[in-house]
């Protein structure tokens, strides 16, 4: 099995094993017995095939195995949300009546919103990929509370129940945001769906719970912060952002449940309340989880970009700490959806201010990455041309970001589709690309296959030019004047709403393409080896796919994830003696 | 973050968890009694506006306090559960003060008819 | 100890330690730190309605001293006190465990579940006499005592706050009464009291929401 | 240029646009150069460093402190610049000037109403005067609604119980379209609105006449132009096909059951009682969405609209 080329050797005292106390920093792992163990290529038994059974799935605690049932999901939801989004698209190819009436559009839009948002893409990069990677990157068997993790799956799986009796029952219209009072006086079934949200953000909560801890107390020998990938900076960012922010979404659905259930009075102007009050408190949750949507996408990027141009990440500690200072001012902004709610212009003004401030640490990351690829060793493999289009896609949908920010030009667009086209840029073109990217970069690690290059390029070409076709001419119409929301509009832009609605064609059909070659290459696919993209992470150094215990040796980090001008037999460690 | 971190996680030596006396439970629980009975106490004899609510929310955070630092063992704990501790009350008082930003300062137009 | 960031395993694997961790030091360690951070989100998630209290107090200060009127003060006392002397016995039962004596866990908790039990009897009684009154939340308000034409939403808060704080008590007891019957069979000793310690954790901190819902509800007339 | 802008930006047509689109277009080229340099480094990148075999070496470069300076403080320089414009341009919108001409606007699912100082309403079109500042004070009555000028550059939402306020000044004769952006139910979509513009003299006139005009009308050409000015036909067709409301086409005389189960017969009253309270019956199949006509239209309205109910078949 592993080659046995003692590296270095030293004295293991009990102490500095069993860590009683001390904690295993660079000096102490000096100290530590450690060995070379190549990974084993085509490993027998995986954690894919260590149990077998749906009921070995089902009650699995396996981090992994719960990564991919969320992957399942989300990938259900994924197709439902843009299943929707094209019969959006379908039904504005007219101004007038296309094919559905205006009640139906509004709860499809209202649907399409909160599924991509709550039940796709938040969750989407943590709980998928990062359940899967995250106790690897860390060298730790899994994650801190694996029952409290099976037990987020199935919280959200409860939360989409509801979302769906809510749907069967008359359904809501209310847009994802639940604006009250039209949220607390229109018909459906909107506390079925407020309280399936409300029980989703648990799962989320526990979600980013366990990943703090697991990140803290988990890393294994010598993986001190410095060494952290950049992938876990961002999760852990991610992680903060949702401890401290779903909270606040669940009472301010729990209020508003309440509200429709009793009058409480406190958002409803006809009981006495505030409207604009309730306006800060969803945003208040909503605005840092566009941060929880893109955040853990910048690790992932990060990941990629220096994997595939084999060099040292460019300024890691400007990418690492720049997801912290994003996550944190990201908690003070959210005003800026407010401009014309007819908040106070004090206020207004100081929304604007700290908007402003996020754009820097942003730019901060996408320039280093920028700096990783100069001079590199570049192969454009999928993961990588994925992230490349994030690239080009995010800046769009951010440099757009920062002219909402503007006052007095958010006026004029804001409730427009400029904002629609905003937020698809960063959130499609930016968040799903980076999705991809990393499932593409992980998917040998998670199934010990290959997918077909040659058709995830071409399946990649069409989703770039669809997105670009559906959504640029939003920007246009947007800014001549287009609100969103709208089931009629005036003939004058129908020329972009049809433009746009052949680009939502084209997505789709690069999407099915991409479900077929995955798909198959699910089935049968070529076998990958344990490193594929020959990266120095640590979760490249066991077989693909990865074992049961990830570690069938307890690893020793040396060097950093980045350290591509160190030999890979450096980054091959584990503890001698100790094996399970 | 420094390159050696943990440093600030091992505050607490060795495995020992800090147990405390009963009489010292005792004692803050005595002390928290006291603080209850102050604070109505005070209730009663009516200070003038925006001082009762100043010393009634004081007297609470002195409780809260001693709750979480010798109740909840925080002062022998790990720094890093008061940060978070902390981090979640600064969180709150952003939330508490952007938003007063808002609900203090709206001024109405008065229509005028 | 701390700082546990070791995956390496000691060898030393009791019953309780889980197979991924590497002690029992590293277990309870970040068990605790794992409670912290939902203890973190709790106080956000009450932190809400707290916001929704100061932003209608700035707007209706005259409201809030004539509602709280109606909210007697000595039940308010007597509940802050009965509640103060339930943390003092979850942190006496924790210290038994820390001790390994088994029958002061059952007995301090025992104590415990009793007080919370007398703190929602009392705040029942509260209830009831409200809604005799026709002070119910919202718009099924129907009190005509206060001349306020907000004083509906300062009940919706009242029975937002205290109903949260109140299941989160029943939660408590829920938690406790699991306690009991798992000490009962000896589980817990000094070498092994994470669950105890977790939930005296999230004990405190419903004693200490309750400190600050006390004076901001009940001493402000 | 001046091509180029009415590609994407509407025409310009009140005294704060062009501020608004100076600073939208600043913010374009701006980032535009940005985008293009990131690109062309994307391209130049991948095509000079492409891989040339797997045993590459690739130099270690850890950070550099002065380019993350650089490109820290550039942005930070420019995006302040951006906030200090905006924010001066808020300012403005925000403050009308204290000579404006009050309007008052209401919004109501799903059509607006608008009252002059002179007693006149009028729903779904608003008139004023060029170069002159008009401020409309606005609220709602059920939801929220946005008043949004896409010409003017002006936007603002329309609270229920509560006034907010919204001001501009209009540069040419002529007229701007009206919608509302807040989301509010089913005809969101069609809750527009038009804002005529005249002349300073044609407003003179039009104020002076506006509210005689109808005086002199036959009652059923009356009926027509108000059924016109308080967009019924928003929900109501006079060519059958069911919208948000019953049809017009044959409504008098007909046999209309209601949501509580009665039938009820479509006559003066029922249409009266149906344009004051429409909450106080419901036609079967169809929601309590239509807004209450009280205190808009008057008696003498109301018949008039009557007589032209009667003529739809
Ligand atoms: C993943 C999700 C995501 C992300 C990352 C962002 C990122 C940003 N967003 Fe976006 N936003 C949404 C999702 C997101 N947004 C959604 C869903 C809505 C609509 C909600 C609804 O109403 O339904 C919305 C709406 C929205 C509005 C409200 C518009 C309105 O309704 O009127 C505003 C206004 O300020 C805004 C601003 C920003 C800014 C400044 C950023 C910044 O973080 C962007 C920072 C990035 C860059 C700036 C680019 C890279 C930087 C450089 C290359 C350096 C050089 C930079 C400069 C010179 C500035 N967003
Ligand atoms: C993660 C977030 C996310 C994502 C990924 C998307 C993806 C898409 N969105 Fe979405 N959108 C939102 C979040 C998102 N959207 C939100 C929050 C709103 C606001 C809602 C509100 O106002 O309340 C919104 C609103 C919104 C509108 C505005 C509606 C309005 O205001 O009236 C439109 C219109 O064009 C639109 C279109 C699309 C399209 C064409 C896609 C495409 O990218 C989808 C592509 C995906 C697929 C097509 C599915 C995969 C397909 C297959 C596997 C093949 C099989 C399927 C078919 C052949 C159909 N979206
Ligand atoms: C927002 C949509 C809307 C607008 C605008 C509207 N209505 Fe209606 N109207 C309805 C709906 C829906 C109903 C059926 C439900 C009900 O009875 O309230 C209705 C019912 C009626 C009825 C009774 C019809 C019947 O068949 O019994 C009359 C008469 C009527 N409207 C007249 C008017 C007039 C006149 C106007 C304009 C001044 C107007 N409506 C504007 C939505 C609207
Ligand atoms: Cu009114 Cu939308
Ligand atoms: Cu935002």
């Amino acid at each position: 099995m592993a080659t046995t080329s003692s590296f270095t050797t030293g004295k293991i005292s009990a102490e500095t094993i069993g860590g009683n106390g001390v904690s295993l920093g660079e000096k102490e792992v000096k100290k530590l017995k450690i060995k070379r163990f190549e990974p084993v290529e085509e490993p027998q038994i995986h954690y894919l095939n260590a149990e077998k059974g749906l009921w070995s799935w089902l009650s699995t605690v396996d981090h992994k195995r719960i990564g991919l049932m969320y992957l399942a999901a989300i990938a259900v939801f994924f197709l439902i949300g843009g299943t929707l989004a094209v019969l959006l698209r379908t039904e504005l190819l007219t101004p007038a009546k296309t094919f559905m009436d205006a009640d139906t559009y509004n709860q499809i839009f209202t649907l399409h919103g909160a599924i991509m948002i709550f039940f796709f893409l938040v969750p989407s990069v943590p709980a998928v990929l990062g359940n899967f990677i995250l106790p690897i990157q860390l060298g730790a068997k899994d994650v801190a509370f694996p029952r409290l993790n099976l037990a987020s799956f199935y919280i959200y799986l409860i939360g989409a129940i509801f979302a769906f009796v809510s749907i069967t029952t008359g359904g809501i219209d209310t847009g994802w945001t639940f604006y009250t009072p039209y949220s607390s006086s229109t018909g459906g079934n909107v506390m079925m769906m407020t309280l399936g949200v409300f029980i989703l953000g648990f799962s989320s909560i526990l979600t980013g719970v366990n990943f703090i801890v697991t990140i803290h107390k988990l890393r294994a020998p010598g993986l001190t912060w410095n060494k952290l990938p950049l992938n876990l900076w961002g999760l852990y960012a991610t992680s903060i952002i949702q401890i401290l922010a779903t909270p606040v979404l669940a009472i301010t659905l729990l209020l508003l449940t309440m509200e429709r259930a009793l009058g409480i009075g406190i958002f409803d102007p006809a009981l006495g309340g505030d409207p604009v009050l309730f306006q800060h408190f969803f945003w208040f949750y909503s605005h840092p989880a566009v941060y929880i949507m893109i955040v853990p996408g910048f690790g992932i990027i990060s990941e990629v970009i220096s994997t595939f141009s084999r060099k040292t990440i460019f300024g890691y500690w400007a990418i690492a700490l720049s997801s912290l200072a994003i996550a944190f001012i990201g908690f003070l902004v959210w005003g800026h959806h407010m401009f014309t709610a007819g908040q106070s212009s004090l206020a207004t003004m100081v929304f604007s201010f700290l908007t402003f401030l996020v754009g820097i640490p942003t730019g901060i990351k996408i320039f280093n990455w920028l700096a990783t690829m100069y001079k590199g060793s570049i192969q454009l493999s999928t993961p990588m041309l994925y992230a490349l289009i994030f690239l080009f896609q995010f800046t769009i949908g951010g440099f757009t970001g920062v002219m909402l920010g503007a006052l007095s030009v958010d006026i004029h667009l804001h409730d427009t589709y400029y904002v629609v086209a905003h937020f698809h840029y960063v959130m499609m073109g930016g968040m799903v690309m980076a999705f991809l990217a990393g499932l593409h970069y992980w998917w040998p690690k998670m199934f010990g296959t290959m997918y077909s290059e040659f058709w995830a390029k071409v399946s990649a070409t069409l989703v770039f030019v669809g997105f670009n076709v559906t959504f640029f001419p939003q920007f246009i119409m947007g800014a001549q004047g287009m609100p969103r929301r709208y089931y009629n509009y005036i003939d004058q832009f129908q020329p972009f709403h049809v433009t746009s609605t052949i680009g939502s064609y084209i997505m789709a059909v690069g999407f099915t393409i991409m479900a077929i070659y995955l798909l198959h290459a699910l089935i049968k696919g070529r076998k990958a080896s344990a490193n594929p993209w020959g990266s120095r992470a640590l979760e490249w150094q066991i077989p693909s796919p990865a074992p049961a215990h990830n570690f069938d040796h307890t690893p020793v980090v040396l060097n950093g994830p980045y350290d591509y001008h160190r030999p890979m037999s450096e980054f091959q460690m584990g503890v001698a003696d100790k094996k399970h | 973050m420094s390159t050696a971190p943990h440093s600030s996680e091992a505050t607490h030596s060795e495995h020992h968890h800090h147990v405390s006396s009963a009489t010292f439970i005792w004692l803050i629980g005595t002390a928290l009694f006291v603080l209850t009975a102050i604070t109505v106490g005070v209730h009663f004899i009516h200070i003038p506006a925006p001082w009762n609510i100043i010393v009634a929310i004081g007297v609470a955070v002195v409780k809260a306090f001693l709750v979480v630092a010798f109740f909840m063992n925080l002062y022998w704990d790990s720094k890093f559960n008061s940060l978070l501790l902390v981090m979640s009350i600064v969180f709150l008082v952003l939330l508490f003060g952007i938003t007063l930003l808002d609900t203090l300062f709206r001024a109405d137009p008065i229509p005028a008819f | 100890m701390s700082s546990s960031d070791i995956a390496i395993d000691s060898g030393a694997h009791n019953s309780h330690v889980q197979h991924h961790f590497v002690n029992s030091e590293q277990q309870f360690e970040s068990s605790k730190m794992g409670m912290w951070v939902f203890l973190v989100t709790e106080i956000l998630f009450f932190g809400g309605l707290f916001l929704a209290y100061i932003v209608y107090r700035a707007w209706n200060p005259e409201l809030y001293t004539a509602a709280s009127e109606e909210l007697n003060t000595i039940w308010g006392a007597v509940n802050t006190l009965v509640l103060i002397g339930s943390s003092l016995t979850v942190a006496m039962a924790i210290r038994s465990a820390q001790m390994n004596q088994q029958k002061g866990i059952v007995i301090n908790l025992a104590i415990t579940i009793a007080l919370a039990c007398v703190f929602m009897v009392i705040k029942y009684f509260e209830y009831a006499h409200k809604f005799h009154l026709g002070i119910f939340p919202g718009e099924y308000y129907t009190y005509t005592g206060i001349d306020h034409p907000k004083a509906n939403i300062f009940f919706s808060i009242y029975y937002m706050m205290t109903g949260l704080h109140g299941i989160h008590v029943l939660i408590g007891i829920g938690l406790m009464i699991w306690l009991i019957v798992k000490a009962r069979k000896g589980a817990f000793s000094s070498e092994y009291y994470t669950p105890v310690e977790i939930t005296g954790l999230y004990w405190h901190l419903v004693d200490v929401i309750w400190i600050f819902l006390f004076p901001l509800l009940y001493l402000i007339d | 240029m001046n091509r180029f802008q009415d590609f994407y930006l509407p025409p310009a047509k009140s005294t704060v646009a062009a501020d608004t689109d100076a600073l939208f277009n600043f913010v374009h080229i701006t980032s535009l150069i940005f985008l293009i340099g990131i690109v062309a480094a994307i391209f130049y990148f991948v095509y000079k460093y492409k891989r040339r075999s797997e045993h590459d070496v690739t130099p270690v470069i850890t950070h550099n402190n002065a380019l993350e300076i650089t490109w820290s403080v550039i942005p930070f320089i420019l995006v302040m610049i951006v906030f200090g414009w905006g924010f001066r341009g808020y300012l403005n919108l925000r403050t009308a000037p204290t000579d404006a001409y009050e309007v008052r606007a209401i919004g109501k699912k799903w059509l607006w109403e608008f009252r002059y100082a002179n007693g006149f309403v009028s729903v779904g079109e608003l008139h004023v005067p060029e170069d002159r500042p008009i401020k409309l004070i606005m609220n709602s009555t059920d939801v929220i609604h946005s008043f949004y000028v896409p010409d003017y550059r002006i936007k603002r939402d329309v609270l229920p119980g509560r006034y907010s306020s919204v001001w501009f000044e209009a540069t040419e004769p002529g007229e701007s379209t009206v919608f509302c952006t807040e989301y509010c139910g089913t005809a969101h979509s069609n809750m527009m609105a038009k804002v005529v513009v005249h002349t300073k003299e044609d407003f003179e006139t039009w104020m002076a006449t506006a509210a005689l005009a109808d005086a002199g009308l036959p009652p059923v050409e009356l009926g027509q132009q108000l059924v016109q000015r308080n967009a019924c036909q928003t929900c109501h067709s006079i060519d059958g096909s069911a919208l948000q409301g019953p049809t017009f086409k044959g409504i008098f005389g007909r046999q209309q059951k209601m949501e509580d189960g009665t039938v009820v017969t479509v006559d003066e009253n029922y249409i009266r009682q149906s344009i004051l309270q429409p909450q106080s019956q419901i036609v079967e199949g169809y929601l309590p969405v239509m807004p209450p006509y009280q205190g808009t239209l008057n008696d003498d309205q109301i018949s008039a609209i009557i007589e032209y109910l009667k003529t739809i078949d």
